[in-house]
């Protein structure tokens, strides 16, 4: 008879689909220590691409399924954070930002870098940068001129940005308030959540 | 989800009890029906008639309604003081006009004699 | 089937309670000149001052007239013998100067002529004490806590407003009896049961506000907790509705308790903060079978498991009868067949079927226990069934508790009156047993080297996931006993109070004594339900004193 | 920014007693900590009414707890009590009273007990879904909790805002299966209810009346005081669940369908959160069973019968799941149903005809109506009559109703308001959200709950005899808390200095 323990321990694992996995297993001697200990990304493709940049540099990438984010929060973000503030980002739905902010605050993070990316219908996407563009070395204009590489782009600017500290001014980013959409637009946000 | 009619059990309910008899109810059995069946009528689960057959040994019927040497005013004085575990009833439980009824009524073995 | 009734015998078989003398009263002779025994009682011992405390002669009669033309004079009791109808026919004070005892009592049939007495009363400062058919006896009847107070009369109130088949609920007036919901659900064919205390005359109303319970199913045992919905007249006159009850002509007043913002009902039970005149229950439909079952466990200490036992099964529902502990093993400290337990289950009979297989697994695990399943029972019962079913298992109020504690073959001559003493244990086998043994160090001295005769301790598993240790104190008319019996009570409910066991209910007199119990943090609980009281009640009229909550004025400092 | 109607000096002293209170790092004034307790949901967002905080007090012991009351009383600032402030969709951590300073319990978050043998949990107003949850399986408990949707909120904390979960009855009432509380008055007295009131008392998780006037409830939906200790009775790990639906064909066929869940459910066959689907001429309802196997079994077949009495219906078994779930299990099922807190309610397929609310920003409107399928028919029709005036031809997209059986004896028709950044949006939101419980109010139908920014609108429909109820409470309230700063406002209850004539 499994005890709940046991399974507890056993679905914080469930979290990371297959692929994500061999990824990060068959990446070359990263460079430098990874910026991040860990990165989310949800179920999305553009979210997916972004997640593969980081997997190739090392740094483990959870992949949500259907953006349940419990199991990930409970087995693997709450451990990293019980242990002391450290830094991670990703692409996800934004409530998945929300939820893991929420969770920050009483462990001494803030959101640090936060934007949204709106998939339209016809494919294009319109990016808005919210908070800290800063923190992680990018602008509009350079992911509005990436076109459909913006998730590789983003990735890599925030992977070799240094700062990724939180401006003392932050107060609770809007992940938690959807803006006007247009019609059956989609909306991503990318994120960074890291200690003062 | 209509069960039987849930039978009327032993209570002797006053539906019952006038449609038995099916006279207009004499103002003193009415009262009967509603305070004293629950104690004083026969068979189990009947804490008067228990009471008064050790007290008298039956020497005198337990049931009141068979006793044939109770007076209005014995009835009415053992209602409003009540004896033992028996409380005594207030006027708004048994109003003077109901003892009234209430006690010739049962001195006259309820309606029979 | 061991019944409380049978259990109860043979505990009151241990404790025979010594001759009392009735005080006689000659009595108009029999008409075949018999001399029928007086009951013991004479009406004019005791006058009561005929003058409520604190109150004028002319306040007195201004508030007596604004009474008499609010509800009629024939609504107005003041006569010696009218008055004397209203004394706690159980009062261990009885007859002495310390008896509470009405000055007065009105009687209105509306909710506008309660709110026009309680506004009269308000304005003479007259102390009121409500009853509803003023039924609650061995915890204190029909008299006032406030010795003096004017008895407001519900009992005429007493219309069946609505009891609904389909929704399972019943809204009812304070005088309404048991037999009063039964005879209606009976006359109008309806699918439902009640839940009846022993005595089927109390008031449905009046039974939940002071906390009482009944012998059918949970959660209906808990009458103030399967409540839904009031509406109770403040010390001001105004009335308020409670839960749903406050949207105006609300559809769901009996569907949903809470309602919406702070809930006040709690205020209400065991207190003294209004004057309920309605109140909203729900109600089990007529489950299709009842079967009951007994657990013997042959050793003392096996209470234990069979506690944690019926705990699992109870806290499951899988159990939902009124369970009763029984074990003569277990106060005499012997082992001989020390406990035994009834599992009473009611629902669809396959399902009962199952649960009581269920339960004999579960039970089956205590070493040498014994499992016996008793006759299922299918409702509605028939004439036949019914002579061999306790009614008020049921859903039948009747009257045969009186059994046990009047004349009987056992008690010849019985004192008459009884009060409950009754500390809430925790529901655990533990607690079970350091309480008998606890009763046993104590006994001797409590009672005066076995003078004194208690009925128990009987062990009520009835209440949801609590365990109270009832203790019946016989009452009569003989003022020394009375007075013996009094400082027993009070020397258990302190020797109780040093082992963190507290009454959860108990008679008027010692209500003041109980409440001093519960003591944490300086009172703070009474004192914070003091602040209400003086806030809704400014001029302390209402119920003073009931359970252990005086007004500022009469408050010693 | 100030909390209203206290001077900058009082304020300083407040502030400065505070952290010699607490330490200085639990008193939070500055902007950006500040801005943390804005309410993520507020259809005020970022407009000159929306309610905040002018500073926020973190104690983490009672004796604290104590010494911030007494603080706030002496210098007259009003406090709002949250519990783990994430009471989302009704006011999250923001005071209905803005300015007042929030006294965030976040930190008192200690599992004080929970006995396996009586099943019931001792718990701190911080401890959520999550921390209780963990207690019990690292300890190996064989008792469930009944987590709500989101598991992070507080135990107590839903509770006492009148919450409900997806387990078994009784245990779904959260605030109706709670066992004693300790309680700080606006004094800064403590007093403990029920058998708690007796010192050492054995039994104070057993019997939740004690002796005397109960007064709980006073703390439900309320602000008559800061709990800061509650016990539940919590449910014996059920052997297994086993769950049917049941179909009907006709619109009517709606009144037998409830009919019959309310029979199954008031006589204890159907212990499970029923849940009514569908609309139109098409009604399903689901009756899930937690209990033993064979019981459950016994039960679920006599369900069968009941319903095959809806000429038409179809009563379809589903899968009988034993527990404790294995992973692959338990990673199928609907976790809460299961008794494991989760935070499925944000994510993306989270949504479901159960739990429609939008993964962002929203607010429920709540009303009950009757337990009938007369009241359904008669509730769709009202919302089909209004909507399009309401929704401004469409303009903007409500969500419902949802028609939730899951509190016993109770139907609740819920219509869900999704909340943006969008100021004019949300203001017609609001407008919208006015203009239902109006509509409401008129055909004897209100609200169970509110979110904080209608709380008033709410408390003013439970109107009858000219407001007794809530002036009643306003006596009460002036009587515990005679200078008003605790959650002033909370449920339309207001102290004396700040109702206005």
């Amino acid at each position: 008879m499994t005890t709940r323990r046991r399974f507890l321990q056993a679905t914080a694992g469930a979290a990371l689909p297959v692929s994500m996995h061999s990824l990060a297993a068959a990446a070359i001697s990263p460079q430098r220590p990874p910026q991040f200990r860990a990165v989310v990304v949800g179920s999305q493709p553009d979210a997916i691409s972004f997640g593969q940049h980081f997997a190739a540099g090392g740094t483990p990438v959870h992949a949500l399924a259907e953006d349940e984010i419990t199991s990930l929060w409970l087995g693997t973000i709450r451990p990293l954070w019980l242990a002391g503030p450290v830094a991670i980002a990703g692409v996800t739905q934004p409530a998945t930002l929300f939820c893991l902010e929420q969770l920050a605050w009483s462990h001494g993070l803030r959101v640090a870098f936060h934007a949204e990316h709106v998939l339209q219908a016809d494919g294009s996407t319109v990016h808005q940068l919210q908070r800290g563009a800063a923190a992680a070395g990018v602008t509009a204009t350079h992911l509005a001129r990436a076109g459909a590489t913006w998730p590789t782009q983003l990735a890599q600017a925030m992977a070799t940005h240094r700062r990724h500290r939180w401006d003392p001014r932050f107060g609770p980013s809007l992940a938690s308030l959807e803006p006007a959409l247009p019609p059956d637009a989609q909306l991503l946000s990318s994120w960074i959540i890291a200690p003062a | 989800m209509r069960a039987a009619t849930p039978v009327m059990a032993a209570l002797g309910l006053m539906a019952m009890a006038m449609a038995a008899t099916g006279a207009e109810p004499i103002a003193g059995e009415a009262v009967y029906q509603r305070w004293c069946v629950h104690c004083h009528s026969t068979g189990r689960g009947n804490p008067g008639t228990e009471s008064l057959q050790v007290k008298y040994k039956g020497s005198v019927p337990a049931v009141l309604l068979e006793r044939t040497d109770l007076t209005a005013e014995v009835i009415r004085v053992f209602v409003r003081q009540g004896v033992l575990s028996m409380p005594p009833f207030r006027k708004t439980e048994i109003t003077d006009a109901e003892l009234g009824a209430l006690s010739t009524w049962m001195a006259s073995g309820g309606g029979k004699r | 089937m061991t019944d409380r009734r049978k259990f109860l015998q043979t505990a009151a078989g241990m404790a025979a309670v010594p001759a009392v003398g009735a005080a006689g009263l000659a009595l108009p002779a029999t008409a075949a000149g018999a001399q029928v025994a007086a009951p013991a009682t004479s009406i004019s011992v005791v006058a009561p001052s005929r003058l409520p405390p604190g109150v004028s002669r002319p306040d007195f009669n201004r508030a007596l007239s604004a009474w008499r033309s609010a509800i009629g004079a024939d609504g107005v009791f003041t006569s010696d013998a009218d008055v004397a109808l209203y004394r706690d026919a159980y009062s261990p004070y009885w007859g002495e100067p310390e008896e509470r005892v009405a000055s007065a009592a009105v009687a209105p049939a509306t909710l506008e002529q309660v709110q026009a007495v309680v506004r009269v009363a308000n304005q003479y400062k007259v102390p009121l004490y409500a009853i509803s058919t003023g039924r609650n006896l061995a915890y204190g009847g029909s008299a006032p806590v406030y010795s003096g107070s004017v008895v407001l009369d519900l009992k005429r109130m007493n219309r069946v407003l609505e009891v609904n088949e389909r929704n399972a609920y019943a809204l009812v007036e304070p005088g309404v009896s048991y037999f009063d919901l039964y005879e209606h659900i009976t006359k109008h064919n309806l699918d439902v049961w009640i839940d009846p205390p022993d005595p089927g005359w109390g008031s449905v109303i009046g039974n939940a506000l002071d906390g009482g319970g009944g012998w059918t199913a949970s959660p209906f045992r808990d009458h103030f907790g399967a409540h839904c919905g009031m509406e109770v007249v403040l010390a001001s006159g105004e009335v308020v509705r409670t839960g749903m009850g406050a949207l105006p002509d609300s559809k769901s007043w009996q569907h949903n308790r809470w309602g919406y913002g702070p809930w006040v009902d709690g205020l209400f039970r065991q207190g003294n903060m209004g004057v309920v005149t309605k109140m909203g229950f729900h109600l089990m439909p007529r489950p299709e079978v009842m079967q009951s079952a007994v657990v013997r466990v042959p050793r003392n200490e096996d209470a234990i498991a069979l506690l944690d036992t019926l705990n699992l099964l109870e806290n499951q529902h899988v159990v939902n009868g009124s369970t009763s502990l029984g074990g003569v093993g277990g106060a005499a400290g012997g082992n001989a067949g020390a406990w035994s337990l009834t599992l009473p289950i009611y629902g669809p009979e396959k399902v009962v079927r199952a649960q009581m297989e269920y339960c004999r697994d579960k039970f089956a695990k205590i070493a040498g226990s014994t499992f016996t399943e008793g006759e299922l029972f299918r409702t509605p019962l028939s004439a036949d069934a019914l002579t061999r079913a306790r009614k008020t298992s049921f859903g039948i109020p009747d009257l045969s508790t009186f059994g046990l504690l009047g004349r009987t073959h056992a008690d010849p001559v019985p004192a008459g009156g009884h009060m409950d003493f009754s500390p809430i244990l925790p529901r655990t086998g533990e607690a079970l047993l350091e309480f008998a043994k606890f009763y046993r160090d104590n006994l001797p001295s409590v009672s005066d080297g076995g003078k004194l005769r208690f009925l128990g301790p009987v062990y009520m598993t009835n209440w949801d996931r609590t365990l109270v240790a009832l203790i019946m104190f016989p009452v009569g008319k003989d003022k020394a006993f009375n007075a013996r019996m009094r400082h027993a009570f009070e020397q258990w409910v302190q020797l109780c109070a040093d082992r963190g066991w507290g009454e959860y209910r108990t008679p008027a007199v010692f209500q003041d004594a109980v409440a001093k119990v519960y003591s944490y943090n300086n009172h703070s609980l009474t004192r914070m339900r003091e602040t209400i009281k003086d806030a809704l009640d400014p001029n302390g009229i209402l119920s003073p004193g009931r359970y252990g909550v005086w007004p500022r004025h009469l408050r010693k400092s």
